[in-house]
């Protein structure tokens, strides 16, 4: 096989065919143990809630969702300070996988929490601040990854990404206030967003391990997102060398067509 | 009652089923579409860490 | 850098030209304004005004048309910017970015400020409101444009250079603005004394994000003039 | 004499096209020199290199002392450059583009008005708009917004396209004063007869690298 130099303590292996590795399994095996004990718990064995009943079990679903959505949007951030200074590839690949990957999340809470909403308030949506918070931002989140489809040469298109990361998440506590006041915060705060320190053992369990899966299926995926993120950059180098060769000939004669 | 109970466990496996399968298909696509471009990269610039 | 000058000059100078050219080509005045104030028609044939919606509705209805006129502004102001190879005229005379970006958000806030003077009296006759507390709406009007002109400058110039810009504007834009909509909106109701609270909080807010926009913007100009 | 322009192995792309695909060029203090070639060869590209505009992705570029690859915005304030762009805005008159680019640039409004001037760009035209004016004219107000700011390196693209005779030779009068005076031409040209009469030497780029490279040596100090 194609011994390279840089091999590192992992095994001798030939190349990956995938975006996996040793890591990647791992870490998703665990996240796997903690989705089965969120499952069994989330919706089997921890009992209703006092005041929720048993729409705290679609709340098992929207926290861990919408930490690992926050959790992706400051990945992307931080990425995105960190391209206009260092201007290297990893830091625009981290960003770019980092917002597809808190779209994704964003997008599944806005769909619970209006799934949760239809059962406790009996409309799927109330101009509630969460929610409405939530929707502002996952558009916000939408226009990067539209900025980030344009086909670009990869710095501007970097750049353009960087911004928005940046102006993005600086306007999410400003959403958040305005949304706050603008409601006049008759929702809990308790209720959709943080933990309910008054919860019964197994049901911070469910909370706690589905929090858990989520953050890990999170940072899973964003290595697989960027890995083939990086995957399709090589794929469109592979064709630099060509096209500078072809372009040195293109000097030959009977090529031009002088004016 | 019934019927708002049948709301209930609709919205509450609705939310789990959106939220597996969503996560779920996006994984997929993102592992094939590794593996896809994989074939077309050279090996020794796809050494993972 | 910038050996003379610096940053304010520029901005004087930017400023000024982009005033010039409202002056000379009367987009602004000739097309913006018109469309502005058809929103406002419009509003009032969507919400019949004899239930009273109109008026409950008066202070938002305004701000969204204003977010709407913002859009077309920025459009066009940066529009300019990009075609002839200004911007790389730009980049080779040297001027600071910050100097630009902040000349640039001048004169978009004196013409949106100056459509907003001209809206509020389309609001006043085709509406029929009353206005209270005028310190309070004036300084509202202030804060809320430039917050508006501020984040709208940068992603007016992100997108200046994309060919779909006319679509991704706003897609950008306006979820970016929407706390702006929301404090002018209550703010504005507050002085026409609808709502209790006092407005004091919004216009803050409205500082708030202005300075947080006018700050980043200044910083973010270099890269988005140079690679974006 | 140093090089006003040193190019080894500049690799500039256009996106991930390879617009220059490694160009060795010197150009000396004073000298006028003729950059041939035929279209997409890459000659825009290698002005706007040499301007400071276009970053390359490999390769060394040292303009007027500044070392492009580290720092690209120094050089700009001291060169000219005249594109296929007019640089001006159009819905603005004569005479308010060119207070402005001469302000935005450094220089004054006296400066903008003496290049006006200069270039015989007619009074009676001052006050119009430059969308109304022909492209011969606006070339000429394009060239005197370029020629305001004292450039110490001109790098002109096409520079007689559109002109009639009496404004090419105006040109041509404009380039060899300014090396004279002790500026640097980079220019590129179609018009080989009236371009090689000006030109003290000249080059051709095709296929984005130099083919004849004059000065056989391979390092910086080709002569002395």
């Amino acid at each position: 096989m194609t011994t390279t130099k840089i091999q590192s303590a992992s095994t001798v292996s030939p190349a990956p065919t995938g975006t996996g590795s040793r890591g990647t399994k791992v870490l998703g095996g665990f996240a796997l143990v903690f989705l089965v004990i969120a499952v069994v718990y989330g919706l089997f064995i921890s009992p209703p809630d006092a005041q929720l009943g048993n729409t705290i079990r679609i709340i098992y679903m929207h926290v861990p969702t919408v930490m690992a959505a926050y959790l992706a949007f400051i990945i992307t951030a931080v990425s995105s300070g960190m391209y206009l200074w260092k201007r290297t590839e990893f830091w625009d690949l981290l960003g770019s996988s980092a917002a597809e990957i808190g779209v994704l999340f964003f997008a599944v809470t806005i769909v619970d929490g209006a799934l949760w909403g239809k059962v406790t308030w009996g409309v799927f949506w109330r101009w509630e601040p969460r929610l409405t918070t939530s929707a502002v931002l996952l558009i916000m989140y939408i226009g990067y990854l539209a900025v980030r489809a344009i086909p670009a040469d990869p710095r501007t298109r970097a750049t353009r990404c960087a911004i928005i990361g940046i102006v993005a998440i600086v306007n999410v506590p400003i959403v958040h206030k305005a949304v706050d006041w603008w409601r006049g915060l008759h929702q809990g705060k308790t209720v959709l967003g943080t933990i309910d320190p008054e919860m019964g053992g197994t049901q911070l369990f469910a909370m706690y391990s589905s929090l858990i899966a989520g953050l890990l299926v999170c940072v899973w995926l964003l290595i697989h997102r960027f890995r083939a993120g990086f995957l399709a950059e090589r794929a469109s180098d592979l064709g630099l060398d060509q096209a500078l060769e072809e372009r040195r000939l293109e000097s030959s004669p009977a090529t031009g067509e002088d004016a | 009652m019934n019927s708002s109970n049948l709301t209930e466990t609709l919205c509450i496996v609705g939310a789990w089923l959106v939220t597996f399968g969503a996560v779920g298909a996006y994984g997929a696509a993102v592992i094939l579409r590794g593996r896809r471009l994989s074939k077309i990269v050279p090996p020794e610039q796809r050494r993972w860490m | 850098m910038s050996q003379s000058g610096g940053v304010l000059s520029d901005a004087v100078l930017v400023a000024r030209k982009d005033l010039l050219l409202e002056r000379r080509a009367k987009i602004g005045i000739g097309q913006v304004l018109p469309f502005a104030i058809l929103v406002l028609l419009l509003f009032a044939f969507a919400l019949d005004p004899d239930r009273g919606i109109l008026k409950l509705a008066t202070p938002g209805l305004f701000w969204v048309t204003v977010l709407f006129s913002a859009v077309l502004t920025l459009q066009r102001s940066f529009a300019l910017e990009a075609e002839d190879g200004i911007l790389e005229a730009l980049r080779l005379s040297g001027m600071s970015p910050a100097g630009i970006y902040l000349g640039k958000v001048t004169a978009l806030t004196i013409e949106l400020l100056l459509l907003e003077a001209v809206l509020v009296l389309g609001v006043a006759v085709l509406y029929d409101t009353k206005f209270l507390g005028i310190p309070l709406l004036f300084a509202i009007a202030l804060l809320a444009t430039l917050g508006i002109a501020g984040a709208g400058a940068v992603y007016g110039a992100l997108a200046a250079r994309l060919r779909s810009r006319e679509t991704l504007l706003p897609l950008l834009l306006l979820p970016l603005l929407a706390p702006v909509l929301i404090a002018a909106t209550r703010g504005c109701e507050v002085s026409l004394e609808r709502e209790a609270m006092s407005g004091w909080s919004w216009a803050a807010l409205l500082g708030i994000f202005a300075l947080v926009y006018l700050t980043l913007g200044s910083f973010l100009f270099r890269p988005l003039l140079e690679d974006a | 004499m140093s090089a006003i322009v040193h190019l080894r192995s500049a690799v500039a792309l256009i996106g991930r096209f390879p617009a220059l695909a490694g160009v060795n060029l010197d150009v000396h203090a004073g000298e006028i020199l003729l950059l041939r070639g035929p279209n997409g060869a890459g000659k825009t590209t290698l002005l706007g290199v040499c301007a400071g505009l276009i970053g390359l992705s490999t390769g060394e570029a040292v303009v007027l002392g500044e070392d492009l690859t580290t720092n690209r915005r120094a050089v700009r304030r001291r060169v000219g450059l005249l594109g296929h762009d007019s640089f001006l805005y159009q819905d603005l008159s004569v005479v308010e583009n060119l207070d402005f680019w001469s302000r935005a640039a450094a220089a004054t409004v006296a400066d903008g008005r003496a290049a006006l001037d200069r270039l015989g760009v007619a009074s009676r035209l001052f006050e119009l708009p430059v969308h109304s004016l022909s492209a011969g004219q606006r070339r000429r107000v394009s060239f005197a917004a370029m020629i305001c700011r004292r450039p110490e390196l001109w790098l002109l693209d096409e520079p007689h396209a559109g002109l009639d005779s009496a404004g090419r030779d105006l040109v041509d009068g404009l380039m060899s004063e300014a090396a004279t005076s002790g500026a640097t031409v980079l220019f590129a040209s179609h018009e080989l007869d009236r371009a090689e009469h000006v030109a003290h030497r000249s080059v051709t780029i095709s296929g984005g690298v130099i083919l004849d490279e004059t000065p056989p040596s391979t390092e910086t100090r080709a002569d002395s």
